[in-house]
């Protein structure tokens, strides 16, 4: 798909990785948002680093390549530095689960007005395929040849657990559901977590049990309840949104309608205003 | 002042001090106790009364890690000269529980007055006064018992009622009525037992005291600080504190994450934006943003990061005072990319290197280190800021043609932009060509090398040409070489015994102003610090070749008494 | 060896570069293709082949930080004598893809083979075999390609068909049929069109082919590794891969917790029980274990850190090599307590150090970092492990009397005691008194700090007296300073031209051994090393005052290329 | 409560403060284990930075006094090391679920056989009282005067939620409930979480609400659904062990019986087993 959204950057990831398909849903994604009047110069991303993570020279948008595990933290950031700004992050699952589970969990608690896309494809791929945290008890990579002997964490009930107001589950094989979810979590105001599963033709080649098993949900659960129990099913893998709820957004608690980098203050203002504090310190 | 009481006798302040020049008028108030009877907020109020007179203060708080109990005290030392130090005996020391007399009780000048607690205390010598047992007819016995200090100062120092009880109404607002009748009631008890006072004179102008943290906050909200990011850790938490509370007032948003990475990783998010951002953080926190750190050399983000140090390795002795830090400040991150590191020699610097840093990091888009101490971040004096001093440039920022956020220029520096922008902005933690994308070339690689080294270059030639990065003060020998909050003790130590002697302060450790340091070569060196193995001294022999005929090194956590330095330094030079 | 084909002209390998003496034999093999095509498996099984000709061999691969495409390859070198480093031009380059030919056609020595597949490559000089084409008759197309490395350099060395099929049943031992098959497939179609051979000399003696990671892994284990934590990070995880597949035959436990900072903790966790550890990581990973190997310093724990580096700043390149992160390491952690850094000079002395460096952790109780390269811990050549070296020593143990943690002794390493255990053992990341318990006093604070520095005296006087700290190589001006694996490149440009000058590499850098340094003050004085800003330079100017009157860097991610570094040397000696 | 498990340390908790509870509960605990047959020298401590981490000084056990949020992993390395030990750590509302939730969610993960006893108070004392992780919305601290804006994470459903396999609540003001629930604990194979409903004094005072709102609960849940919702209960506070399972423990998944400081390797047997692997690399 050499389009308008294509950047010159080579791409190096195998022929046949589910990244494509994430890469070409947000491709379709873009102009759909800008539909939605969002338009391109005010979506900001973000990546971690990994395979997943190279998308970030894929898509010729601003943003901040970042660090393992990290972009959910630049991304906040970047959120709260200037609140205008439509931010996303891709992620990979060692990144938002392994390194940044940290960040992850708190942008959910505090409902950072961010969108997370983990690329979850069960193994930490860029460095040869270990396990990873969601990688399945048993699974063998070179850190582990005799198999990993962890439980998986479940991405997406630690997520609603976590407080996120927005969580969703895309297949890397669905394009077209997972471009239409990307814009709905980037529409949600608050913390919108879309786990999606991406096969690692390399070290976890997992298209025919998804071809076989994911199953598209029209609706997200009522309760939180039943979005845990939709989440924990592993008969079918139901994609689509399973939760959403509106929730106060972080920045807008902490600072209500103030925009750092639009409304910051001029030099003389600043000057006017220490100097008062000044003298208010002097007389007391 | 009010004259003296029948049968008192009145000290005028300018001597007691075997070895003080005859015009050196220092008082030194000391109030100990136990965590929550409020001997800081008494130091805090003596401090005022003092500037009421037009003195200078130099307030100095110890305590240990704990939140009830143990043992703090507040040290206020006084004179109309400007003063850079607490000194550790006291002219008047209020000693409110038994481990505080045991502790200070020698810790009085020649004339010096000790006022205890006769209830907490058994068998005192000095003013005993029956606090605990006047203060149990009150609500609350705990908190009623830290007006003491001020209500027995007042009575030391001839101020009449009237006096005491406009300072009560102003400082001790919760209720104030319960002090105002516990003050009399101390007060009354004092001038009755009071052998001896004090008559301090007035002094000629008056600047707000302030603590290091609030001179830090304000420099760096002077240099347009948007957004702090910082996770609680002493001694940097007082900034933190500082800044939330004046949030509304400065403009600035504080952020407490979950953790120091995200802070740190937040604030560089926030620099994207073009929103100024700073964190603060003590060793262990720093550890933690050190790879943040590094993706702020690569991206050329503009942040100022703020370390506190106190006595380590590791969790250390968290609420002392310590300068273990300096090497450990000079390299973090993984890399080679353009660091700064300045660290203030005293509380009114601290505001102008705080906005200096802001400054100097936008400029060269590079991260920057404000180093400090608990010594200066939670000690406070008067300063006196003179805010049109302070730069806050524009960044460089891109005008025209085609973006390119890596762009190579002359110095190294490429032009800004700030989304949202029609142009793409990528920051990029890979090696990445100009436009910011990935690259594995080797020659792209090598040419970005050079870039952030030609940066390196740049901002040396602006700190040589634009720049103070190196203090000096008086004249003749020996050179004595000090940095950071050491530097007050150093300066009072001059002061206090009169010595003759050039005091040298590199304000800026990375780069190291080498420039501005050679001309002392040759020269009889001593280096005084507040570490064990002499970091500074080390920096300055090998970047310098100065090396110290004698070096003065205190690392038990307290900073320096003045005149114990002065006795040193006297030994030194001879 | 079998003799010359028909018409076909053969080189007996002693020559061929310009410059280098007549009794170097020294042959270079190049495969490059896409990643996934097995150009490294294929340039270890090259390097096999040399060494069952009881040759030398080094080899190098090159790889961008992707998993399949891109362009990979890998340089395999080989001499009778020892052999440092890998040659940038080939005697033979067999390239599999169009990238890999347009990249690599002109790296060939002056009589070098190029053969490249015909089917992948338009228009392409040299000997063009239509490798894809055949390949498309396999079950495995994209697999079985990576034979052709081998059987193209048994038909260019003229081995026969009998020895060829001995060492593809040995080395691709799945589906070794089709590889089989394969491999005559494409000997056939070479030795039709190859017009010229080379002979290789037999060599005298051979030693296994290891690569840095396993000669520190191995090195380890002699000293008694017991427990390796690492999360995944180049350049360090291949040492995690070694370890974890050599497990039970080396009784260790290789963990990958969740992240760097679990990495370090329980690293100190299970060196709190006795068990030997080891941790490995890279720079973004070392920036976040810096908290813990502060707490390592406080707490007296013993711990090998494992540094590999990479391109930087910030996730940098992280596929390469550079050694950008000397001053880095030098102070990691915050506060002052005993750090040693060592940096091994060649994969063999990887192993010694390595072990070493655990003995001294154990012995001094003190957080140690082993700083290397990629390129030493991915590149491999024949190693004479001489395991009988390996000190091991049990530490210091407890024997009577009460037992205190941080007992004070004169070298100020206190005994040690592990759990489970009569006494109680308390060990704390507080500034703590003698038994372990926390501390606020002066007086501890400042005893503590006097026996940590004692012990860091302690091992100062170790390291003079008993451990070899800088190494020397040849004789004769100027001194080639240089450290970790660029001594490699140093000592293989100094081979390869024949050079006279003494190569001078500090295997330690904290402490830094000027004492064995001291001695080369004076004398001309070039230093190399792959980095931009020169840190090793500034280490010696600084510590010792030596200072080169040239400095040769490179850092674009690659090696030095021993002919190149030659040249730059030559014109220095001039 | 000056006995034989007293130490020299003065202890300089505020008067009044839960952590007492804890330590007096502790106490009483250890000896109970010892006739579970758990001797004194096999007990190993361990405790993050904060008030609560002060118990590591006024108990004579053995152990290492961690970092801020990191004595979870620190114990799950001692365990590893020899697991012969029963390990113990002592953390803060801070320490487990701010700065060390990482290691808290894949001890419980991975099922690590270690106890974590955590002193939630709600604030961030020792540092004087700034907002944590479980303050609730609009709690005030120094930090952000005008009041937390987060919602606090639930530490009970959470560690339900990363796979823990013992789940128990206790509380400071009962003293000998939370001496059973540590003996039960420590005596569980596994993963043992005690959240500790700890009033501090100062900074955050619930002494009232507890004592009105805990209630014993004699059995654990049998389903973790159940658990969960016990977890999530406000009108009540269910204190007792919510939840226990029997699963895998992590060490012995990972190396069997071995025991790396008990079976360390001699250096002959090294230097033995390195020739065999040289010699084998040779022929290779
Ligand atoms: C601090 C740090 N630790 C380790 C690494 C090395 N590293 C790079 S990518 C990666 C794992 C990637 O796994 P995942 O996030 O699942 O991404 P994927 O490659 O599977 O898309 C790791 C461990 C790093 N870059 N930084
Ligand atoms: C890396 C690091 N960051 C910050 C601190 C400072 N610090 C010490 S205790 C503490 C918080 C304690 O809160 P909590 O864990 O809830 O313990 P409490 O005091 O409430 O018992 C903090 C932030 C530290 N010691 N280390
Ligand atoms: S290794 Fe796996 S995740 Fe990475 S690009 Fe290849 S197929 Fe995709
Ligand atoms: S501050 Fe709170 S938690 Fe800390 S000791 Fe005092 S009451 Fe207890
Ligand atoms: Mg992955
Ligand atoms: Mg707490």
């Amino acid at each position: 798909m050499a389009d308008e959204l294509t950047t010159p950057a080579e791409n190096t990831w195998c022929p046949g990785c589910g990244n494509f398909g994430i890469l070409n849903a947000f491709k379709k994604a873009i102009p759909k948002l800008e539909q939605h009047g969002i338009d391109r110069k005010h979506l900001v991303i973000s990546a971690g680093i990994g395979c997943h993570g190279k998308i970030f020279d894929y898509v010729p948008l601003s943003g901040l390549y970042s660090l393992h595990g990290r972009s959910m933290a630049t991304v906040q950031g970047i959120k709260l530095g200037n609140p205008d700004l439509k931010v996303l992050t891709f992620a990979g699952d060692g990144d938002a689960f392994g390194e940044g589970i940290s960040h992850m969990i708190f942008a959910a608690k505090r409902n950072a007005d961010i969108t997370v896309i983990v690329h979850n494809n069960g193994t930490y791929a860029l460095t040869t395929g270990q396990f990873s945290p969601t990688s399945g008890k048993g699974f063998k990579g070179p850190s582990l040849p005799s198999g990993n002997v962890e439980e998986p964490l479940n991405p997406l009930s630690l997520m609603l657990e976590a407080g996120a107001s927005f969580v969703a589950r895309g297949y890397a094989g669905r394009i077209d559901h997972l471009a239409d979810l990307i814009v709905e979590a980037v529409l949600h105001e608050g913390f919108s977590y879309i786990d999606v599963l991406q096969p690692s033709v390399v070290f976890n080649n997992t298209y025919k049990e998804y071809n076989a098993l994911v199953e598209i949900i029209e609706k997200p659960a009522g309760r939180l309840e039943d979005a845990v129990q939709l989440a924990k099913r592993f008969d079918r893998l139901p994609i689509g949104v399973l939760y959403k709820v509106s929730k106060p957004v972080y920045h807008k608690e902490l600072y209500g309608k103030w925009n750092p980098a639009v409304n910051r203050l001029m030099h003389e203002e600043r000057k006017r205003r220490i100097a008062t504090y000044l003298s208010e310190r002097l007389q007391k | 002042m009010a004259g003296g009481l029948q049968g008192c006798k009145t000290f005028f302040i300018n001597g007691g001090y075997g070895i003080k020049p005859m015009n050196d008028d220092v008082f030194t108030y000391l109030i100990g106790g136990k965590a929550g009877q409020g001997t800081k907020k008494a130091g805090i109020v003596a401090a005022n009364f003092f500037s009421a007179l037009k003195r200078n203060v130099f307030q100095m708080n110890d305590y240990p890690s704990l939140i009830r109990g143990g043992h703090n005290f507040s040290l206020v030392s006084t004179a109309t000269r400007k003063i850079y130090s607490q000194y550790m005996k006291a002219d008047l020391a209020v000693l409110l529980d038994q481990r505080s007399y045991t502790i200070h009780r020698d810790h009085l000048t020649e004339n010096g007055v000790l006022v205890y607690d006769s209830t907490a205390v058994k068998q005192g010598q000095g003013i005993g006064l029956p606090i605990a047992s006047l203060a149990k007819n009150y609500a609350d016995p705990d908190l009623i018992v830290g007006v003491t200090g001020i209500a027995v100062l007042a009575a030391v120092v001839g101020a009449d009622r009237a006096k005491l009880d406009t300072l009560i109404q102003k400082e001790y607002r919760r209720s104030a009525e319960d002090n105002l009748k516990f003050a009399h009631e101390i007060y009354d008890e004092a001038e009755k037992k009071i052998t001896q006072r004090f008559e301090l004179r007035e002094g000629k102008e008056t600047h707000p005291i302030l603590a290091g943290a609030e001179t830090i906050g304000l420099g760096a909200s002077a240099a347009g600080l948007d957004l702090y990011f910082a996770y609680p850790m002493t001694p940097s938490t007082p900034i933190l504190h500082f800044l939330a509370a004046q949030a509304k007032q400065l403009g600035v948003v504080t952020v407490q994450p979950e953790n120091e990475i995200a802070v740190a990783n937040m604030a560089i998010g926030a620099a994207f934006t073009g929103a100024r951002s700073m964190v603060g953080t003590s060793g262990g926190g720093f550890c933690l943003m050190q790879e943040a750190f590094s993706l702020a050399g690569m991206v050329e983000a503009l942040v100022v990061f703020f370390l506190g140090q106190r006595p380590g390795p590791s969790t250390g002795v968290p609420t002392y005072s310590e300068q273990g830090e300096l090497l450990f400040s000079l390299y973090p991150g993984q890399g080679e990319f353009p660091r700064i590191v300045a660290s203030p020699g005293s509380i009114e610097e601290a505001f102008y290197v705080a906005a200096e840093l802001l400054d100097l990091a936008w400029r060269f888009q590079t991260p920057a280190i404000l180093l400090s101490e608990k010594h200066l971040t939670e000690s406070s004096m008067n300063v006196d800021l003179d805010i049109e001093k302070i730069r806050a440039a524009a960044p460089d920022m891109h005008t025209s043609g085609i973006y390119q956020r890596y762009r190579q220029t002359e110095t190294g520096v490429s032009p800004l932009l700030f989304p949202p922008s029609d142009a793409m902005i990528k920051w990029n933690s890979y090696e990445h060509d100009e436009q910011g994308y990935t690259s594995e070339e080797a020659d792209v690689i090598a040419r970005m090398h050079v870039k952030r080294r030609t940066k390196q270059e740049s901002l040396i030639r602006y700190l040589r040409e634009k720049v103070q990065t190196v203090n000096e003060y008086g004249t003749g020998d020996p050179c004595v070489f000090t940095f950071g909050s050491t530097t007050m003790s150093v300066r009072e130590a001059v002061l206090h015994a009169g010595l003759s002697c050039t005091v040298v302060q590199p304000i800026y450790l990375q780069p190291f102003p080498s420039w501005n340091l050679m001309k002392y070569v040759g020269r009889k060196a001593v280096v005084v610090e507040q570490n064990c193995t002499g970091q500074l001294e080390q920096l300055l022999r090998e970047k310098t070749g100065i090396t110290p005929i004698s070096s003065i090194r205190q690392f038990n956590g307290r900073p320096f008494n003045p005149v114990d330095l002065a006795e040193q330094l006297r030994k030194v030079i001879g």
